[in-house]
């Protein structure tokens, strides 16, 4: 593989960005549907969750280190067991997760911000940046996103301080009103848009040049990151806007990016700040799209997988204006059968992979 | 390399091509609104949906020239039953696209508020055009079309000079609220709390005031004030508060930043507090089960204006005239709790969210019945009032002038 | 018109892969390069026709369905 | 003394003689050999030269008896005369004071002779007319003896050359007021009259298959990174061109990306920014007959690092900033302007939305092509500007400052907001120590106010991270072009953005110099 080699620093950063992704747009939103005022406490949970699964799945990346994925499946299972599942892997990172996310991304710039221009030319837009990214490798993709890292921060940053004067502490009272099942249910949710998606950075990790421990930190620490600046804004949604406006917007940052006010003057910078999703939601998309192709050229061994980009990204370009037929049915499939999909993948199979593993080795033994 | 480059650039210049651009819009193809009223005839079954369209050229045309001979607004009227449906057929009217984003006012008439705001009030949260940041107001005694209609002076842009005249006046004077529409939002969602606008109207002659010769007038004909607060009950408007009574609401929900008030001298006449911080604090507290609801308020004033005979160098007069300043403070604020307590039966106040907050599970039992709840709720109010500073002269003239004429006296 | 597009499109991504790598002589990649072309393509002159496309998500709901019922009715 | 001038193809005329086969297969010219007789070899070399008239030529005897007959050759205006002169007068003087013996004739001995004898410049031996004739048009004065097969040739160039003048490109206010020249060895030891190690190394080329340019590679032992100092070789061996004019002909030859609109190559007229990257480890490339010396490898910060930052205080240092936020500006003022303006009025505040939407009432065309018409003029304007002479150039200025900033606005084709605009990236774009970079944001400049115009700020969005991928994935020499941002280097960090003082820089490991 010539996809060059990143650091443990840019693995950190593709991961916080993997992690936000889509989440932070659309889960404030859910979790103050499903339990209020404390939607910060799902949050919580789900981060903890999140960090457990990721150890988890870099014990499974370190039964075979240097190998992705897709070749620790084929060595679990061998070629032709293999295949299905690597298959079934592929069509939901490439279909249902690279698909997903950009219809995220259309239906908040033509909900949001340009409602008359037709979806797909965005799409078409960004298809085409992906497939340039993705062309010139993961190194590359890194290194860009360690230099976005710093403005991103500081995006977050200035977004939250010019927000914080309008929070009304009151919005989080009373604290844990919510019981048991609905905070389940909506960790659950929370993890299956920042966790079990976790698995498909697997396919990264063995270009990462760091190993064992110093991995598992950067891994974790990127992970936790991505975590907290979820956590913040959902908070900040609540402080902010409400429990009843967080929950009934489409895309509750973005409604609180529209409440910024500093001294009359810093206002109506929404589309700057949208800057951020934009940047998380490509790096998400990508990272997707990249696992999906290369986990296809490793399925079929050709050498190259940039000979996949074009028709992939042709196929995406379908795939996106296909998976969801509009916004109401977005929201329900993504908490409904999102869910236990995303599950299967993140959880069934893995545990599966751990228990063929361990299997194999009581067996040579 | 070369060929995706080549490829990359080719498919990026067709996609622009052929895009063209539907969410371009010219500058100069915008109407820019400033505010939006709507009105509603009684029982009628249409809106009349105004807007007050900001006439670019004349505004910003330096020193006259061209400008002048020409309104600053246009108020454009249409008859809809639908916000979004006036909104759009207004371009019967309008020769350009009316842009919502730099709306400043929504005024609702009185009519259209005793009706129900329910179903105006979506389409400026659901567009993506309107921002939130405009203030919701409701006209008292005139229509909503009608206040748009009225020049204004020093401020060419009525709209402008609502917003500024509702902001200025909520920081310095306090009887009125500025209401932004998600807050109204919030509180026609919760259950422990009512909405409330402030009130606009027209003194004067509205009919003169509605000609561009009002303009030339030293004395205006009519101009446009706020007044009081007017209380909702779900989305229908209720009744009003008057001035004071509004000053009261204020107190409790925390929004006085500065305000002045009368207060009963030692002997006669009055001092003028010039409030300068206050602070208030809402909680419940639970007796036998039963909630009860205590607002402490924390004040800070300076002595502004002294009309009466009073020793102000004396501590003990300082004292006093913050015991009278407590009083009246109390008293305001107990008015208007009784008037939404026992005269509109509507929580304006949010009591309903403070039980909540302080114990959900009573909540829980009670917040179905909690509108025949609010009005038995025992409301304890707690004022601690500080005068810090008496201006820049100590004592007032007037007790100077008496000081001097008992002097004058004793000589004899 | 736009389903020449679509395959104005694939020709131009046809013509910037194809010569490289039919230099380097890499047989299989071409194949497998033609083949996902074709089905992309495909995919794309059938969305431009306007043709029916089976949603993905349907088989994937017609197996996920009673999972998720399951779980909405354990939180529920 | 007089030679014909042979009309005749040269070509195989002596094609007998093996004996100085030798292969040139740059210029189409015969090989010749050489005949003992004087005048034959004379008229030989002229007509190499095409019998070009301004090749002089002087014969005369040595010795106190006129025994040796020698030819002296050279071309007009490329030698110093007094130093032929120098040649001719020791040649004769040492033969008065010597005389002949009558062995001292033979061939070798009187080549050995003259060598010894003279006394001025730098004296080769050969055999080959050919080779003489490369010495000729190098400025070399050529002996030919009679009787001997060998011939002298002698260093005596003396081209007309500028006195090294203030750089003209890249002013400081503070800093050493001397640029580049013409002439190569000038410029080399301009360098090393800055930097006195011995460890400052040179290798000299030629390339140009017909201007047999020279080209001098400067680096300094130890510090330069020998895979940079290979690969520049290889690069520069791989080139096949007839001429070179000027250092861009190499740059554009050696740079690795050839569609990179970023220069990956620097080039400097200023000797102490040599001297400067020099001591960081690059290499310098010199080229013969250009004042412009270009300097390998080169990253992105590079360009908006100005020698004068290191010669103020280090407050001044933070200047960078500027110029990277210029960067920015002149790439994306007026897309920024676009978008903002036809997409997202509702940033602008009101009032001035208003007095915006005033202005453009009554302008014929959309905002982009507004902008785009005046972006163009601006190009317009300044490459006549350049191009004109002086003279004209204020004439080409005054019509600038009408046409743009008055009558367009007067006569309601553009808006007054817009000619601010364009002021802006104006400004902006000149605000670059090396004008390299500025090319790059002129050219990316229109593809991004294309994006804005159906886009708004999404499209410049999307423009900006392709433009960051595309800059994190060129290289130059094998330096990624961020160096000290990705991969991040936290040593360079003390002199990226901004200049630190240099008590700080010299505390890194290394203790690298400037």
């Amino acid at each position: 593989m010539d996809n060059g080699k990143i650091s443990g620093h840019q693995l950190m950063i593709l991961t916080m960005l993997f992690t936000m992704g889509s989440s932070i747009l659309v889960v404030p939103s859910g979790l103050a549907g499903t339990v209020q005022q404390d939607a910060w406490l799902p949050v919580v949970v789900g981060i903890v969750v999140t960090l457990a699964l990721s150890w988890f799945y870099l014990y499974i990346g370190s039964l075979y280190p240097d190998r992705t994925l897709v070749e620790i499946i084929e060595k679990l299972f061998g070629r032709w067991v293999g295949a299905p599942i690597t298959l079934l892997f592929i069509v939901v990172a490439f279909c249902v997760g690279s698909g997903s996310c950009l219809y995220y991304l259309g239906d908040f710039m033509t909900t949001q911000i340009m409602p008359e221009t037709p979806i797909q030319y965005f799409h078409l837009l960004y298809i085409l940046l992906l497939i340039q990214g993705t062309r010139l490798g993961l190194e590359t993709l890194a290194r860009s996103a360690e230099i976005l890292f710093p403005f991103f921060l500081l995006l977050v940053i200035a977004f939250i301080i010019f927000v914080s004067p309008q929070i009304e502490t009151d919005r989080l009272q009373p604290m844990l009103e919510a019981e048991f099942k609905p905070i389940l249910q909506s960790t659950l949710s929370y993890v299956s848009f920042s966790g079990f998606p976790l698995i498909f950075m697997l396919m990264l990790t063995p270009a990462c040049t760091d190993r064992g421990k110093r991995l598992q930190k950067k891994f974790l620490l990127g992970n936790l990151i991505g975590g907290l600046l979820i956590l913040i804004t959902t908070i900040l949604c609540v402080l902010v806007l409400g429990v009843d406006a967080t929950s009934r917007s489409m895309y509750p940052n973005y409604a609180l990016a529209r409440k910024i006010n500093l001294f009359n003057f810093i206002n109506r910078i929404e589309v700057i700040m949208a800057i951020i999703w934009f940047v998380s939601l490509f790096f998400k998309i990508v990272v997707y799209f990249y696992a999906g192709v290369l986990a296809m050229a490793q399925l079929l061994r050709i050498e190259n997988y940039r000979v996949l980009t074009f028709p992939f990204g042709m196929m995406l370009y379908v795939l996106s204006l296909m998976v969801y037929p509009d916004s109401s049915f977005m929201r329900h499939w993504d908490s409904t059968i999102w869910v236990p999909l995303i599950a299967t993948f993140g959880l069934v199979f893995p545990l599966l992979f751990v228990a063929v593993a361990i299997g194999k080795k009581f067996l040579t033994r | 390399m070369k060929r995706t480059f080549l490829l990359v650039l080719t498919m990026l210049l067709v996609v622009l091509m052929i895009t063209g651009c539907w969410n371009r819009r010219e500058l100069n193809e915008l109407s820019i609104v400033g505010a939006i009223g709507i009105d509603k005839e009684p029982g009628a079954d249409q809106y009349m949906f105004s807007v007050q369209v900001i006439n670019q050229g004349v505004i910003s045309s330096k020193g006259g020239g061209e400008g002048i001979g020409q309104a600053s607004v246009t108020t454009f009227e249409m008859e809809t039953s639908s916000m979004f449906e006036g909104m759009r057929r207004l371009t019967t009217v309008s020769p350009r696209k009316l842009y919502l984003a730099h709306m400043r006012m929504l005024i609702l008439s009185e009519e259209v508020a005793k009706e129900g705001v329910g179903p105006i009030l979506d389409l400026f949260s659901r567009d993506h055009e309107y921002r939130p940041d405009f203030y919701v107001i409701v006209t008292k005694d005139t229509k909503a079309g009608d206040v748009l209609k009225q020049f204004t002076q020093i401020e060419k842009v009525p709209a402008n000079k609502l917003f500024s005249s509702l902001e200025m006046s909520e920081k310095h004077w306090a009887p009125t609220v500025a209401v932004r529409l998600d807050e109204v939002e919030a509180s026609l969602v919760s259950l422990g709390k009512q909405p409330v606008l402030t009130g606009v109207m027209v003194r004067g002659d509205e009919r003169a005031g509605e000609s561009e010769k009002a303009l030339q007038r030293l004395e205006p004909p009519a101009y446009v004030v706020y007044t009081g607060i007017g209380v909702f009950r779900g989305d229908k408007l209720v009744g009003w508060l008057n001035e004071e009574e509004s000053k009261g609401y204020n107190y409790i929900a925390d929004n006085v930043k500065s305000t002045v008030g009368p207060l009963a001298c030692p002997q006669k006449g009055e001092v003028i507090l010039e409030m300068i911080r206050s602070s208030s604090n809402v909680q419940a507290k639970f007796q036998n089960g039963k909630p009860q609801i205590q607002i402490k308020i924390k004040a800070e004033g300076n002595v502004g204006e002294v009309l009466c005979d009073v020793d102000l160098q004396d501590p003990k007069t300082i004292e006093k005239l913050e015991r009278n300043g407590e009083q009246r403070i109390k008293q305001i604020i107990q008015r208007a709790v009784d008037k939404a307590q026992h005269q509109y039966r509507s929580d304006i106040f949010g009591f309903g969210e403070v039980i909540h907050r302080e114990d959900a599970k009573y909540w829980k039992k009670i917040q179905g019945e909690w509108d025949e709840v609010f009005p038995h709720v025992p409301v304890v109010v707690d004022v601690d009032l500080q005068i810090r500073r008496t201006g820049t002269k100590v004592n007032s003239y007037l007790t100077e002038m008496r000081k001097a004429r008992e002097k004058a006296k004793e000589q004899k | 018109m736009a389903a020449f597009t679509v395959l104005a499109a694939a020709l131009a991504v046809a013509w910037i892969e194809v010569p490289s790598l039919r230099k380097r002589k890499r047989r299989k990649e071409l194949w497998v390069f033609a083949f996902f072309l074709c089905v992309a393509t495909g995919l794309n002159v059938l969305k431009a026709l306007d043709v029916e496309i089976p949603n993905l998500f349907q088989p994937i709901n017609a197996v996920y369905k009673p999972v998720s019922d399951l779980i909405e009715g354990m939180l529920k | 003394m007089r030679f014909r001038k042979s009309k005749e193809p040269q070509k195989h005329k002596h094609a007998t003689d093996h004996r100085s086969q030798h292969e040139h297969e740059q210029v189409p010219v015969t090989q010749t050999q050489v005949t003992p007789g004087l005048q034959d070899r004379i008229e030989e070399t002229a007509k190499l030269l095409g019998g070009s008239t301004d090749l002089g030529i002087r014969t005369f005897r040595l010795g106190p008896a006129g025994e040796l007959l020698i030819g002296v050759l050279f071309l007009d205006g490329l030698v110093d005369q007094a130093r032929v002169q120098d040649v001719q007068e020791t040649l004769s003087l040492q033969a008065e004071k010597e005389g002949f013996a009558k062995q001292a004739l033979k061939e070798q001995a009187v080549i050995e002779w003259a060598q010894n004898a003279i006394t001025v410049g730098d004296v080769k031996r050969a055999t080959d007319l050919q080779a003489a004739a490369q010495s000729l048009v190098s400025g070399e004065t050529v002996i030919l003896f009679d009787g001997c097969q060998e011939l002298l040739s002698v260093t005596t160039s003396a081209p007309e050359h500028r006195a090294v003048s203030e750089p003209v490109t890249q002013t400081v206010i503070r800093g050493p007021q001397e640029a580049f020249t013409e002439t190569l060895r000038v410029n080399t030891s301009l360098v090393r009259r800055k930097i006195k190690d011995p460890n400052l190394w040179m290798e000299t080329k030629q390339i140009g298959k017909v201007t047999k340019t020279d080209v001098a590679i400067m680096y300094i032992n130890g510090l330069v990174k020998e895979s940079v100092l290979q690969e520049l070789h290889a690069r520069m061996d791989r080139i096949q061109i007839d001429g070179i004019l000027e250092s861009g002909y190499i740059e554009e030859l050696i740079r690795e990306q050839r569609y990179a609109v970023f220069p990956t190559v620097n080039n400097t007229e200023r000797p102490d920014v040599v001297a400067a990257a020099l001591l960081e480890g690059r290499v310098a490339v010199f080229i013969d007959g250009t004042p412009f010396v270009l300097l390998m490898p080169t990253v992105f910060i590079q360009f908006f690092q100005a020698a004068e930052d290191y010669y103020h205080l280090s407050d001044f240092g933070v200047l960078r900033l500027l110029r990277l936020t210029s960067f920015f500006l002149a790439l994306l003022a007026p897309s920024l302007y676009i978008a903002i303006t036809t997409f997202h009025q509702e940033m602008l505040p009101t009032s001035l939305l208003i007095s915006l939407a005033a202005q453009r009432e009554g302008i014929p065309f959309p905002a982009f092509a507004e902008a785009l018409m005046m972006e163009i003029t601006f190009e317009l304007l300044r490459e006549a500007g350049i191009r004109m002479p002086r003279a004209v150039g204020t004439a080409i200025s005054i019509v600038g400052a009408l046409v743009l900033g008055q009558a367009a606005v007067q006569a309601g084709l553009v808006s007054p907001a817009m000619v601010i605009i364009v002021s802006i990236t104006a400004i902006n774009s000149f605000v670059f120590p090396n004008y390299a970079i500025s090319i790059a944001t002129r050219v990316l400049r229109f593809p991004l106010m294309l994006l804005a115009a159906t886009f708004g700020i999404f499209g410049i969005i999307v423009g900006m991270l392709a433009l960051l991928f595309h800059l994190t994935s060129i290289r130059s020499f094998g330096v990624p072009y961020l160096t000290p941002f990705s991969p991040f280097v936290w040593g360079d960090q003390k002199d990226a953005l901004v200049r630190w003082p240099r008590e700080v820089r010299v505390g890194q490991k290394g203790g690298k110099a400037e």
